[in-house]
Parts: structure tokens; C-alpha cells; sequence
């Protein structure tokens, strides 16, 4: 969990942000009412297993996309690009320098949709969620469109440096390609090791991965 | 929200045009025999079950006043049970509380049976304490079936309410950066193979209300909205909603107001 | 004894067709609970059904069965007003039966 | 609560109870009467071994036995099916499934007065053929069905 910003600074950069005025059609958006909203988010939630209260601290990313009205408006293009600097900054490179792991592992990881919940053991190997969103493998006819077909992806992408890096950087923080995407932060979050992220670029690059053939 | 965030990488886009075409036939197949799965699951849902045991917790006298719940005031007058849920949640003098049914039959346990509800509230999941409430919605929203919501946000507290699920929807946090809006928050998308409604449009919204409680296949469990909504909770990765806590009921709120005129199709059977 | 079962009968161009829904556990004996014990199995393993208290069908389940499990089959015959009876027995030996008058 | 798997004293002591019911019944047919829970038939791990205990010869494929179900299910735990024969004369509709640890999943004997149309809901632990066997003047026909178990929701 790198560059978590703490609660107060989040929140402070949500009123920033929004402005504390109720929008023309009259209802509350983040930045009014926010008394009761955090009076609401206090008193509603209970820790459960590994999921402590702490979750519900949002980081400047989080914060700014919790508004997606805004977010999504001209106005915050500036800070758009503020977001996805900082989480490209964030980055971390692979330690030995390579890319690729096993597209295999990598198959594994994206099936699985395991990990963090309420109901998880802290020890549990985490999933990568991949195919609640997306299409992958052709043979997997169990996946979701929230995200686009990566079906032939390495085909169409190659497997230079520069694609391995852009599908990394994807992967590990998805914020830094768009401040916010429905894609969790993998690496960032610490919700995949090193090696998953290896292993799940692998499966996309790959010329022999089964998303290639 | 007018316009969807851009998805994903822009590569990722032109990727996707490039195998829409061998997908879609594929995928077509795949739907239409999941289509069929559904209709073949409607004709015997073991709903009927729950609302039948929820029917008799209802009526028997339970708790140290020796009550049953008969007398309860569901927002339509003392012991009015039809078409009561397609009203709720609203707002409710004698607590000054906006209530949803799960909580407004906390209250009526309280004071008409004189039960301490604190170990109902925080009963696991699947508990017998749980069951009973689930059970109990069950019956309660079985009466309002074919009944068309009519969800009041015209006192100031069911307003405010209605607002502050909207914003609850929206709001992203935990390890995954999740919201409800991630998965909800936008038409014609599916997780696997499950359609997700699209909750801010008045028919997503009623895809979503009027059809729970439901009765999962998966689990052969009886889920009210209270479940529903923790468990999507669970999946953001976001710690357990307390039962009946005003963020459960703004969220239902924000659905119900927003699916206003469609009709309650309660209880309903899932996945 | 269970929770009652939920038996509709209905009677049309002189088949009545029968829905019971029957609340059990149906447990597979292959399932574990959380601190890792098998939880023994427990299902329907026989079942009966009468219409006017003459046996008409009986079956033999396994575990295979899903839980709440529901059950539909038609009677040649039967009218409005015939009874139908369900019977069900699990492998431990629990048993129910329930009635419902054809419509 | 007993925490053997088969609690086979108190659940003879049923079927015996039943097999008297069912005897003094007047006009029944005979075949209703011999019901007794065939555990070597569920114990079987294959349409093999469960067709051996269920005493079943030589089978062939009908187009006479439907097996109505979806091509796929969203959820292994709850899978529609419906199993008819147009085959005059009968008695019984099994109905299996290949890749379950218990292979046979219901029995069902067919009175005269009973269409040989039932439907139930099995589970099934993954993809698999589904058949159904059919008894009918002492031959065995069958149709046999694929069904892909699916994962639904978000897999958590």
C-alpha cells in the first residue's frame, strides 16, 4: 500500500475539488452536506475479518473520482492529468528489469476473483478479477464487459519493450493510464505481488499465450 | 451521469474492435442458453418457502411482551402489510428515522415485543437470528407483489436520504478503488456472465429493487436488500455495513426513488 | 420433522400437473464448514406421492438433488377437489408429508 | 442430530414403515412397491457402476427420451431438468450425471397414472454429460445431454 494519502488530506482534497454547493438540481454532491455524509459512513460500517475501517479512507485518487461528475468535466482536466502524473510516478519497474513472466500463472491469476474481502484469510494468494471485466482467453466463455476484449492483444500489440512497459504500467496502476478507470491498481495496492503482474503481462504478450493464438 | 469515463488503455479500444466479431456469435449462444436457464428456474422458487416461515414468524407471539408482530406499522397503518414494501423505505414519526422495511421491523421487535434486537443486528449471515429477518422480509415484500413503488422523497429526511445513497453509489475506497458505481455504473455491462443493472437509470434501478428479496441458487439462501447490499459491500472490499445502519438505507433509498412506477416483483430468484 | 413443502395442483384437459417445492438441506456429505470438519450428509433419499391416498409415483434421490429442491410431474386424471399427498424421507430417517387439494 | 452419513437403523425403519403403507394399497402397481433406497446404485461413480446396481442390461439411445435443460447453467448448484419418455409402457426415469462423486441423482418409478414427464433440480459440480434412463417393458433406453456449468457473478 504505497502513497496512501491519509484520510483528512483525502477528504480535504474532495472539498477542494467539488466546492461545498449543492448543484443546481438541488441535490447534495461530495463537498455539501459532507457532515452527515461522514456522520452516515461512521456510524454504518463495522470491521469485518481483514477488511478493517480504515478502508473506507480515501486516497486523493479515490477521492476525486468519488464525483465522477466533476471528474469527468472539463474544469478538472488539469487535475485529471495531476492524477494519473502522480500515479505513473508511483510506478514500480520490475526489480530484475523483465517483464515477463508465465502466461500460465497469468491465466490462473486472472480467473480468480479471490482475495481482500471481508471473508478472506489474510494469507490468501489474491486474484487478478481480470475476467469479471473482461474477455481474454477465447476458450473462457464466462467473462465480463466492463472493460474491453483483450483477446489478441499481444497480437496486435507485439511484445517490444515499449509494449510490455505500457501493459506494466496498465496493470500496476491502472490510474496512471486514466485517473478513473474501473480497473483496480494491482501493483499499487499491493493486491498483486511482483511475480502476478509478471505472470498476467505474460499472459497478454505472450506469442505462445492462449489470448494470442 | 451523463457521460462514462473513458475505459481503459486506448489500445486496449482498438484491440476490442479487432475480436468483437468472433466473440459476438459465441457470445450470443452463451446468453441465449443462460436465458433459458433463468425461465426454466422461475416456475417453483423456493421463496415460497421463506415467505411462508416469515408468514408465521409474523403472526406468532414472541419476546418477553408476548407479542406478535401483527400490530406492527409498516408505514401504511398498524398491521397494513399489503403493498407496504413498494412504499419503503419513508420516513417514520415515531423514530424521526428513515426506515426500510428490514429496520422498520427492528423497531416494531423492539417495541411491541420487547426484544433486545442487538443480537439480531449483529448475527452472521446465514445465523438463525438472520434467517428470521430474511424470512420475515420475505413474507412482508411478497405482499407487495404487482404492486407499483410509489417511494416518497418529499419529507426533507427522505430527501436528504435519497441524496446521500446517490452519493454513497458513487463513493470509491478500499484496496480495489471500487464503488457501487464500478460495476453499476454503467449500461449494457455484464461481470462473467451477469448483467449488471445500471442503478442510476429508472430501469436499472428497477431491475435491481423490485426483485429482491431473492432467493440465490448459488448459496440456497434467502437474501433480503440488507444481505444484497453487504455482500456487494464484501466484493468492494469494503468492511460489513451494519444491519439497518443508514448507509443500507440510503443506498436503498437512492434505488428505490429512482425506480419509482415500476412494479414489485418480490421475491424474486438469482443466480 | 422439516418445514412444511409447497405443493400446487392443477388440473387441466385431464392431466393435473403437480409443483412441490420441499425445504431441505440436501447436504452432499462432500462439504466442509469453516474450521475444516465434513459435514455429514443429510438429503431425501426417498419420496412418495398419492392422489386420493393411492400411491402413484415414488422416487429414490441422492444427494445429487439440489437443496430446497423442487420436484414437478404430472397425473393423468385427477379433478378439481382430489387430494394430493407428497411424502418425503431423508437418510436420516426424518420424514414429512403434504397435502393439496387439486384446483 | 446424528453425525453418521447414513443413519441406516432409523432409515429402514422409514422405508419399512413406507413398504407397508404402499402394500396396502389396492390397486397399485407392483413396481411402485419395490422402492428401497439402492445405496450401491448412488454409490456408484460412474453411469457405469450405476447402471450395474440399478441392474440395468443392455441400453440404447432413443429418440423417444428427451432431456429438456439449458445448454448451460449459471449456477452448478441449481440446474433445471426435465426428463420424458414417449416410450409406452414406462416404469422408471432415472436421471445421472456423469462427473458428480455420486453419479445417479434421482430414481423415479412411474405409476400408470402418471405422465412419464418429471422435472427436478440437480446439482452439478461442473461441465458435464447429463443422461437420462428410461425403463420401459424391461428395456433400457437413454439420451444423453452436455451441460456447461458456468461461473457466474463476481467469482469471490
Amino acid at each position: 500500500m504505497r502513497k496512501r494519502i491519509a484520510y483528512l488530506s483525502g477528504l480535504a482534497a474532495g472539498l477542494l475539488v467539488a466546492g461545498a454547493v449543492h448543484a443546481a438540481d438541488g441535490s447534495w454532491g461530495p463537498g455539501a452536506d459532507d457532515a452527515a455524509f461522514q456522520a452516515m459512513l461512521k456510524s454504518g460500517f463495522r470491521e469485518a475479518g481483514i477488511a478493517k475501517l480504515s478502508r473506507l479512507e480515501q486516497d486523493a485518487t479515490q477521492a476525486f473520482c468519488s464525483d465522477p461528475k466533476f471528474a469527468e468535466s472539463k474544469e478538472a482536466a488539469g487535475k485529471r492529468a495531476e492524477i494519473e502524473a502522480a500515479n505513473l510516478a508511483s510506478i514500480k519497474w520490475p526489480s530484475d528489469g523483465k517483464f515477463l513472466g508465465d502466461f500460465k500463472e497469468g491465466e490462473k491469476i486472472a480467473q480468480s476473483g479471490r482475495g481482500l474481502t471481508s471473508t478472506d484469510k489474510a494469507d490468501q494468494v489474491n486474484g487478478g478479477n481480470c475476467y469479471n471485466c473482461h474477455q481474454i482467453s477465447k476458450t473462457e466463455i464466462s467473462y465480463g464487459t466492463i472493460g474491453p476484449s483483450l483477446t489478441g492483444y499481444g497480437k496486435l500489440k507485439g511484445n517490444s519493450e515499449q509494449a510490455q512497459r505500457e501493459t506494466w504500467s496498465k496493470i500496476w496502476n491502472s490510474k496512471s493510464v486514466n485517473a478513473c478507470s474501473n480497473m483496480p491498481r494491482g501493483g499499487h495496492m499491493g493486491i498483486l505481488t511482483e511475480q502476478q503482474v509478471k505472470d498476467l503481462v505474460a499472459l497478454l504478450l505472450d506469442p505462445d499465450s492462449p489470448v494470442n493464438k | 451521469m451523463t457521460r462514462r469515463f473513458a475505459v481503459g488503455l486506448a489500445t486496449c479500444l482498438a484491440v476490442a474492435g479487432f475480436a468483437a466479431g468472433t466473440a459476438r456469435a459465441e457470445g450470443d449462444k452463451t446468453i441465449e442458453g443462460i436465458e433459458a436457464y433463468r425461465e426454466a428456474l422461475k416456475d417453483g422458487n423456493p421463496a415460497e418457502l421463506f415467505e411462508a416461515q416469515g408468514e408465521d414468524l409474523w403472526k406468532k407471539k414472541a419476546g418477553p411482551k408476548n407479542a406478535s408482530l401483527e400490530t406492527c406499522d409498516l408505514g401504511m397503518g398498524p398491521g397494513v402489510v399489503a403493498g407496504a414494501y413498494a412504499h419503503l423505505p419513508r420516513y417514520f414519526k415515531d423514530t424521526d428515522k428513515v426506515q426500510d422495511a428490514e429496520s422498520r421491523v427492528l423497531t416494531c421487535m423492539t417495541t411491541i415485543q420487547g426484544i433486545d434486537v442487538a443480537k439480531y443486528v449483529s448475527a452472521r449471515w446465514g445465523s438463525p437470528e438472520k434467517d428470521e429477518l430474511n424470512a420475515i422480509a420475505t413474507f412482508i415484500s411478497g405482499m407487495s407483489k404487482d404492486v407499483k413503488v410509489e417511494v416518497s422523497t418529499a419529507h426533507p429526511k427522505e430527501r436528504q436520504m435519497f441524496e446521500l445513497g446517490k452519493r454513497m453509489f458513487y463513493y470509491g475506497g478500499g484496496p480495489h478503488d471500487f464503488s457501487c458505481s464500478t460495476c453499476h455504473g454503467q449500461e449494457g455491462v455484464r461481470i462473467r456472465l451477469q448483467e449488471l443493472p445500471y442503478i442510476p437509470s429508472p430501469k436499472g434501478a428497477a431491475s435491481g429493487w423490485t426483485s429482491w428479496p431473492a432467493y440465490r441458487v448459488s448459496a440456497g439462501q434467502m437474501w433480503g436488500m440488507q444481505w444484497r447490499l453487504a455482500d456487494c459491500f464484501r466484493q468492494q472490499r469494503f468492511p460489513e455495513p451494519i444491519y439497518g445502519s443508514d448507509v443500507t438505507i440510503a443506498l436503498s433509498m437512492f434505488m428505490a426513488g429512482t425506480s419509482n412506477g415500476a412494479t414489485m416483483n418480490t421475491p424474486g430468484i438469482k443466480r | 420433522m422439516g418445514n412444511p413443502m409447497k405443493i400446487r395442483a392443477a388440473s387441466k384437459d385431464g392431466v393435473t400437473e403437480v409443483k412441490v417445492l420441499m425445504s431441505h438441506e440436501m447436504e452432499t456429505g462432500l462439504r466442509k464448514d469453516a474450521s475444516g470438519n465434513a459435514i455429514p450428509a443429510w438429503f431425501i433419499a426417498e419420496l412418495s406421492a398419492k392422489l386420493n391416498d393411492k400411491p402413484v409415483m415414488t422416487a429414490q434421490w441422492g444427494p445429487s438433488i439440489s437443496k430446497n429442491p423442487f420436484l414437478s410431474f404430472k397425473i393423468k386424471g385427477g379433478k378439481a377437489g382430489d387430494k394430493v399427498a407428497v411424502t418425503w424421507t431423508d437418510n436420516k430417517g426424518d420424514s414429512r408429508t403434504d397435502e393439496a387439494v387439486v384446483t | 442430530m446424528t453425525t453418521q452419513p447414513l443413519n441406516r437403523r432409523g432409515f429402514l425403519t422409514r422405508v419399512a414403515a413406507l413398504g407397508l403403507t404402499t402394500a396396502l394399497g389396492t390397486t397399485l402397481a407392483p413396481h411402485l412397491a419395490r422402492a428401497e433406497w439402492n445405496k450401491a446404485a448412488f454409490d456408484g461413480k460412474s453411469s457405469a457402476e450405476a447402471f450395474k446396481a440399478l441392474g440395468v442390461s443392455a441400453t440404447a439411445e432413443s429418440a423417444d427420451v428427451q432431456i429438456l435443460a439449458s445448454d448451460i447453467a449459471e449456477n452448478g448448484a441449481v440446474v433445471p431438468v426435465q426428463a420424458v419418455s414417449k416410450i409406452p409402457g414406462t416404469t422408471r426415469i432415472s436421471v445421472l450425471v456423469e462427473k458428480n462423486p455420486s453419479t445417479l441423482a434421482a430414481v423415479f418409478d412411474i405409476g400408470p397414472d402418471v405422465v412419464p414427464d418429471v422435472t427436478t433440480r440437480i446439482k452439478m459440480g461442473q461441465t458435464s454429460n447429463v443422461t437420462v434412463l428410461v425403463e420401459a417393458d424391461g428395456k433400457y433406453f437413454t439420451a444423453t445431454k452436455e451441460i456447461k456449468v458456468t461461473l457466474g457473478g463476481c467469482g469471490g
